[in-house]
């Protein structure tokens, strides 16, 4: 910020006092050089390499999937898009370092990426210095209340309201949950009291069961592969059901161990992060068949789009047994959204695209019915619970038409209150 | 006192002057990159000082970094709405770095703990401090506002605030006498001004470092270094220099930790991780431990090689129709691409070691050193056109090529 | 009547079964004091212990008036005794005239330590390598470098463990002029072979044996001893043939 | 405590000086003969993992015999690092304490290449067993049995083979050993590979109950260490000792919570609390601590006090 001087003496003192100066003139032009050119620049953070991969890997599919389909058709606005990515190697410095490239060199139109919520809070900061538009397409634990961020991935209540019922009928009253040691799991974990403990709902729902806790949360770092003390501890409290919201590689060891101890007939689970990183590939089906999740997506789910969706993936892949995954279309979907908020907006500019998804954009996607919730950013899935069956794959159970994440839309209103750049939690 | 040599005086305009120029002559993500070289840099710089001054191998150089950044998070969230100021932060970061180097120095060297178990000790230190940092997502960590946040890293909490960038860690923000408005740290479109504090920094402790490694301070480590109990035998603690050499370092690595937090306005437990610790003993390797300016060197090096596998790892796709050998010769290729920042933390460390024992630094020195006329006459006025050309190019669209 | 400077009394160290030190001994202020006896009579050990590297299993060291006994090394050293170490440990990497500044920093600060430096290195004719690396020295240069360095901090007590190993004649008569000076503010306590050189510097000599004081006398008196002949001049007699 | 919790936790405790051992044993017979710090073992421990997982998985072996394979091929491959590298840096400890941590970093740079960086798993078919309430998995039971086993077979190679007294009188002075006709370079390089191929053998055995990734090394060479450290000169005696005590302090401070401290962070339910034992967090970093003040105490570790005392 070029300001007024006060005067030379004072100027000299300052600049001595910082060590260097400290007024820069705003000589650097800042104009979009996809002003006047052929294509666009848009901009992909994800984890190719590293330990959060198995989600990366996944969804850079998605999402060069995505990018090409746009691109084959012409285009968006009469333009190609050029898709630019940078390997964020899951290193979470990376984040802010490649959003900023991305915003001050590469000029992008639009940001999609970041998985884990660390990373996500990371580079959030950068996206609302420079107001720039950005997609998250990943399953999170809700709440984030931002005017520049969209957000295609469920939320806990989308997947928990239906959890909690299911297994409040099917099991029992008596919970014990072990959870992720950082925010993603802390914040699930306080979702996830209030949604059993009111029998699926934020609010108590009538006529259902209430669901009480036994033992304590156990929250785990996610280096932690041996599980031998949970699992006792596990044992002494004598739940009906296990709640896990464990994440990655190291605490795919759990599912194995508790197998291992002759507890998978005897104590259910359900999760709603199991199968998001293919544990269900990983593991052998003995060991984890009968797990119950909550997903908008499953490869497993007949439709129309999906069908394509599947056969153009395991092309692509060269793949035939290829798994598209919940991170993998919900990235392809984030692309697809934003492309049909600038077709309706007729521009690439942030605010006119803002407008037009918070106009209720609404289409049929590989995972059924999806709608762009105007006030709170968030995605109005199609949700359905489905059983790990024998074969490595799921048996879809029940599907949930229009559920809504709750949690996030009745404390964010983006429309009321533009100015909000935060992230709620539950009280 | 030496005078300063023409080919010092060479390599420090060689160098500084296209630093001074960068905020002018690029966009501001380049600032933003070399502002983090630098801090990596200073931290490298640190351990350099010990392994190459006084043979302390510290495996755990990054605990101190990363002390000092929480340390200056902690105390910078919950003053800066009250007083405007990190001053307080500042010097919390710069005492707690400090004094923790302090603690373990005092406890290893006065233990007469050394060589491989003064690694491994320090090594295990870092690891510490990640398991517990990592463990610390609670919402029962907090230091007054300052959540620490687990594996998401340093926060603050509260419900004054709207927006997520009053919940992030303050960049430095100096209100001194006499100024009408507080410094603060930024490197955007507008301002330059923390890279010029991280460049100003920087030079200054690496002048100070070159003054204390000449003082009988410096001069003592190297005798320590060479030969322990010859040095002790001729009436020096070497317990109290091998302290106090490590306690030094340990601040200068807090300050980067500072800088770090402040750049990038957040602070995580994989700054104490073993990845970190590794590459920041490969910059010191691949710059060469014997030079102070070796840790900047490497890291930026390495930090520039890392940055560009990145960027350019090829995301192509395999077209179908390829045949089996070139699908797996394309696939071979770009896992290895996609590795190879490992691949090449790997190969410097058994390389350097093997081969170039004293890193790179030196030798090119040396080679400056030698062709000075070369330098001053070629080199230089190149410099100074280059750079030249761009601040003019960037500045105000007179671009030649 | 000349002060003792260092009583060593009972003084024992053991390695496993072997008794290696076992000794009393005391030295007056003053003396050039040539300390000789077979491999193995524990001689090196005796340095170690009485320069702090080593702590004694039982018995005391009084130096100066002062129990000394299991301090540390630097401590020993700043009450005014330093040591030539048997195996040259001069600080390789760093130049001549450094070696010397860094040992008499210690006594006399910077600048006063670059000019007893400067001095010194007169003094060992080190001068025109004053900024070479201490590691290009020759052997014998080595060995004066380090006998400088026991003596820039102007010691009380010197002790040198075997200066003259692998030196020339014309060496060797460097290094007993060498002594000589150090002898006129110092006390010097000499570990040695070479009966030659012995013979040269030595007013009084002690032999060890097994760890033991076995004869002290002036150098004529020890080479009538038939005792010290046959455990140590019949079998090392080809020391003094040999040079 | 009723008996089977009684019982449980002793399982837990022996769960925990088991693992220690295995992953301590190549390690300390590494550092004790030859006084080289090996970086590169915790990745000896992840090739034998993947041996194990090449061999079912993709070449259809039995589970025994892909877990036989393991340390033949890792002690191998730790043969040939310690021709390639190792043997030229020798009287340089810090050196080869950088060149293996770079072998380190290339071995899971390659096996991320070779197998990709997913999480991969071995399914085994042991079952368990019931105590009192409790049920627990037999295959724990054969690790301690396999980790006692190792023990026994180093102990009976250095105490009754001829390969045994050379390595000794090696490790007692590698001078006079190689005087009296002792090809020293060979018995360095044997002890290597030794040592590599325990290492290989810990993660064949580990394999099944944790996941195979290839940074599975770096998760483990930490404790590794601390073991090893602590446990000092006497490769067999201190090894044993150290994880006895380190795994005998996790297993109960990871069991037991010792006290709680109140903060002021909004807490869901309320009161906001931290405690001090209980998880496995602090389980880890009891040992860490307990280890470093171990080491204070007596800095030549367990086995080096003994041997002082005597």
């Amino acid at each position: 910020m070029a300001r007024q001087r006060p005067n030379r003496r004072d100027f000299l003192r300052t600049a001595a006092v910082a060590g260097g100066v400290s007024v820069f003139p705003a000589v650097l032009r800042h104009r979009p050089s996809w002003a006047a050119a052929n294509t666009v620049p848009v901009g992909s953070l994800l984890d190719k390499t590293g330990g959060i991969n198995i989600y990366g890997l996944p969804a850079i599919a998605g999402t060069e999937y995505a990018v090409a389909e746009i691109n084959a058709k012409g285009g968006l606005l009469g333009k190609q898009l050029e898709l630019i990515q940078y390997d964020t190697q899951s290193d979470i410095a990376n984040f802010p370092k490649f959003a900023k490239k991305l915003i001050l060199e590469d000029q992008v139109a639009v940001i999609h990426g970041g998985i884990t919520s660390a990373s996500r809070e990371s580079f959030r900061p950068v996206i609302d210095e420079y107001k720039q538009l950005y997609f998250y397409n990943i399953i999170y634990e809700g709440g984030v209340c931002d005017k520049y961020v969209f957000v295609t991935g469920e939320t806990p209540s989308q997947q928990m309201g239906p959890l909690a019922k299911y297994a409040l009928k099917k099991y029992g009253t008596k919970a014990y949950t072990v959870a992720a040691d950082y925010n993603f799991g802390h914040i699930s974990w306080k979702w996830w009291d209030i949604f059993w403990r009111n029998g699926g709902g934020l609010e108590p729902v009538a006529g259902a069961k209430r669901g009480q806790h036994v033992g304590k949360v156990e929250f785990i770092p996610l280096d932690v592969t041996d599980f031998n003390a949970t699992i006792n501890r596990i044992q002494e409290a004598k739940p009906d059901v296990l709640m896990s919201f464990l994440v990655g590689g190291a605490h795919i060891n759990f599912y194995r161990q508790f197998a291992a101890a002759g507890l998978k007939n005897k104590i259910p689970i359900i999760s709603t992060t199991f199968g998001f990183g293919n544990e269900h590939i990983v593991l052998d089906a003995k060991e984890v068949e009968g797990l119950v999740a909550c997903y908008p997506y499953f490869d497993e789910l007949d439709n129309a789009q999906n069908r394509a969706l599947k056969a153009g993936m395991k092309k692509k892949m060269g793949n035939p047994s290829y798994y598209i995954g919940d991170a993998g279309a919900e990235s392809y979907n984030g692309w697809h959204f934003w492309a049909k908020g600038v077709q309706k907006a007729g521009s690439f500019e942030r605010e006119p695209v803002t407008k037009a998804l918070e106009s209720g954009i609404e289409w049929d996607s590989p995972m059924g019915r999806v709608k762009m919730d105007p006030a709170s950013h968030h995605t109005i899935f199609t949700m359905h619970l489905a059983a790990v069956n024998s074969k490595r794959g799921w048996n879809v159970l029940e599907s949930f038409p229009n559920i809504p994440p709750t949690e996030t839309m009745q404390l964010c209103d983006l429309i009321k209150n533009p100015n909000q750049h935060t992230q709620y939690q539950p009280k | 006192m030496r005078r300063v040599s023409s080919a010092e005086l060479l390599s420090a305009l060689v160098l500084l002057l296209p630093l001074l120029a960068v905020p002018w002559a690029f966009k501001p993500y380049t600032a933003n990159v070399l502002a983090v070289y630098m801090i990596y840099g200073l931290l490298a710089m640190s351990l350099g000082l010990i392994w190459g001054g006084a043979g302390i191998m510290s495996f755990g150089q990054t605990a101190f970094f990363g002390i000092g950044a929480y340390a200056y998070g902690a105390i910078g969230l919950n003053l800066i709405n009250r007083t405007q100021q990190t001053h307080t932060a500042l010097l919390g970061g710069l005492a707690a770095a400090a004094l923790l180097a302090a603690i373990v120095g005092y406890f290893m060297f006065y233990g007469r703990i050394s060589d491989v178990y003064a690694s491994i000790i320090t090594m295990a230190l870092t690891l510490v401090l990640f398991a517990f940092a990592v463990s610390t997502g609670g919402d029962e960590w907090v230091i007054g506002v300052a959540r620490l946040g687990g594996f998401n890293g340093m926060f603050g909490q509260g419900e004054s605030s709207q927006n997520i960038a009053n919940f992030q860690i303050p960049p430095v923000t100096l209100w001194l006498p006499g100024m009408t408005e507080p410094f603060a740290f930024k490197i955007n479109r507008e301002s330059a001004a923390g890279y010029y504090l991280v460049l100003g920094v920087s030079v200054a402790v690496y002048v100070l470092t070159r003054a204390l490694v000449r003082s009988r301070l410096g001069r003592v480590a190297v005798a320590i270094r060479e030969n322990e109990p010859r040095v002790a035998s001729l009436g020096y603690d070497t317990r109290f220099y091998k302290f106090a050499l490590f306690t030094i370092a340990g601040a200068i690595a807090g300050l980067a930790g500072m800088l770090f937090a402040a750049w990038g306005r957040f602070v995580n437990p994989d700054r104490f991780g073993l990845a970190f610790a590794a590459s920041t003993v490969v910059y010191v390797q691949l710059g060469g431990r014997a030079s102070l300016l070796g840790g900047f060197v490497g890291a930026a090096i390495i930090g520039h090689l890392t940055s560009y596998l990145a960027e350019v790892v090829p995301f192509a796709t395999i077209p179908p129709d390829a045949g089996p050998w070139i699908t797996f010769l394309m696939e071979a290729g770009r896992r290895i691409v996609r590795e190879a920042p490992l691949l090449v933390q790997g190969a410097v460390l058994v390389g350097v070691v093997l081969v170039l024992k004293d890193g790179v630094t030196p030798p090119l020195f040396r080679v400056l050193a030698r062709h000075r006329r070369w330098g001053w006459w070629l080199l230089l006025p190149a410099v100074l056109v280059y750079f030249g050309h761009r601040v003019a190019c960037q500045q105000a669209d007179l671009c030649v090529f | 009547m000349p002060e003792p400077i260092l009583e060593v009394s009972g003084l024992t160290k053991q390695f496993g079964g072997l008794r290696a030190v076992h000794l009393d001994l005391t030295i007056d202020a003053g003396e050039l004091r040539c300390l000789i006896g077979p491999n193995g009579a524990g001689k090196s050990t005796f340095f170690r212990i009485l320069s702090g590297g080593m702590r004694p299993d039982a018995g005391t060291v009084r130096f100066r008036g002062r129990d000394i006994t299991g301090w540390d090394a630097f401590r020993v050293a700043r009450l005014g005794m330093s040591i030539k170490f048997q195996v040259p440990s001069v600080l390789e990497e760093l130049s001549v005239f450094e070696n010397l500044h860094v040992a008499a920093e210690f006594r006399f600060g910077n600048r006063g330590g670059r000019r007893r430096a400067a001095e010194m290195l007169e003094v060992i004719g080190l001068t025109e390598r004053a900024d070479h690396p201490a590691t290009w020295l020759s052997h014998g240069e080595k060995q004066w470098l380090e006998v400088g360095m026991a003596s820039v901090g102007e010691p009380t007590l010197v002790l040198l463990d075997e200066p003259t190993a692998g030196m020339t004649v014309e060496e060797v008569k460097k290094t007993v002029r060498l002594l000589r000076r150090l002898n006129e503010t110092a006390t010097v306590i000499v570990v040695e072979h070479d009966m030659n050189f012995i013979r040269m510097i030595a007013r009084r000599v002690t032999v060890m044996h097994q760890g033991e004081v076995f004869a002290e006398g002036s150098m004529e008196e020890i080479e009538r001893n038939e005792g010290v002949r046959d455990i140590y001049l019949g079998k090392g007699a080809h020391y003094a043939v040999r040079r | 405590m009723s008996l089977d919790t009684a019982v449980i936790m002793v399982l837990e405790i022996l769960n925990s000086i088991t693992i220690l051992v295995l992953l301590a044993l190549g390690l300390a017979l590494i550092f004790g003969m030859m006084r080289i710090v090996n970086l590169a073992q915790g990745e000896f421990f992840t090739v034998g993992a993947f041996t194990v997982l090449a061999s079912t998985r993709y070449a259809h072996l039995p589970l025994w015999l892909g877990m036989l394979l393991a340390p033949l091929v890792v002690a191998g491959l730790g043969i040939a690092i310690e021709r390639a590298i190792i043997r030229r840096l020798y009287g340089r400890p810090l050196d080869v304490m950088l060149a293996t941590w770079g072998v380190s970093l290339l071995l899971i740079g390659l096996i991320t290449v070779t197998f990709g960086a997913v999480t991969q798993g071995i399914p085994f078919a042991l079952g368990n067993f019931s105590v009192g309430r409790y049920q627990y998995p037999e295959y724990r039971i054969v690790m301690t049995t396999v980790a006692a086993g190792l023990m026994l077979s180093v102990y009976l190679l250095f105490r009754y083979t001829a390969f045994g007294r050379r390595a000794r009188a090696t490790i007692a002075n590698p001078d006079m050993a190689s005087a009296a006709g002792i090809n020293t370079p060979r018995m360095f390089m044997l002890t290597f590979g030794l040592g590599a191929g325990l290492a290989g053998a810990a993660g064949a055995i580990m394999a099944p109950i944790v996941g195979v990734v290839p940074t599975m090394g770096v998760l483990y060479i930490a404790r590794a260490f601390i073991t090893v450290v602590v446990g000092g000169p006497i490769v067999l005696l201190g090894t044993l000792s150290s994880a006895s005590a380190l795994g005998l302090i996790e297993a109960l401070i990871s069991r037991f919570p010792l006290f709680t401290i109140a903060t002021a962070g909004h807490c869901t339910p309320p009161p906001c609390e931290i405690s001090i034992g209980g998880s496995a967090f602090f389980g880890q970093i009891a040992l860490l601590i307990f280890a470093i003040l171990l080491l204070r105490l007596l800095p030549q570790g367990i086995s080096g006090f003994w041997r002082q005392r005597q």
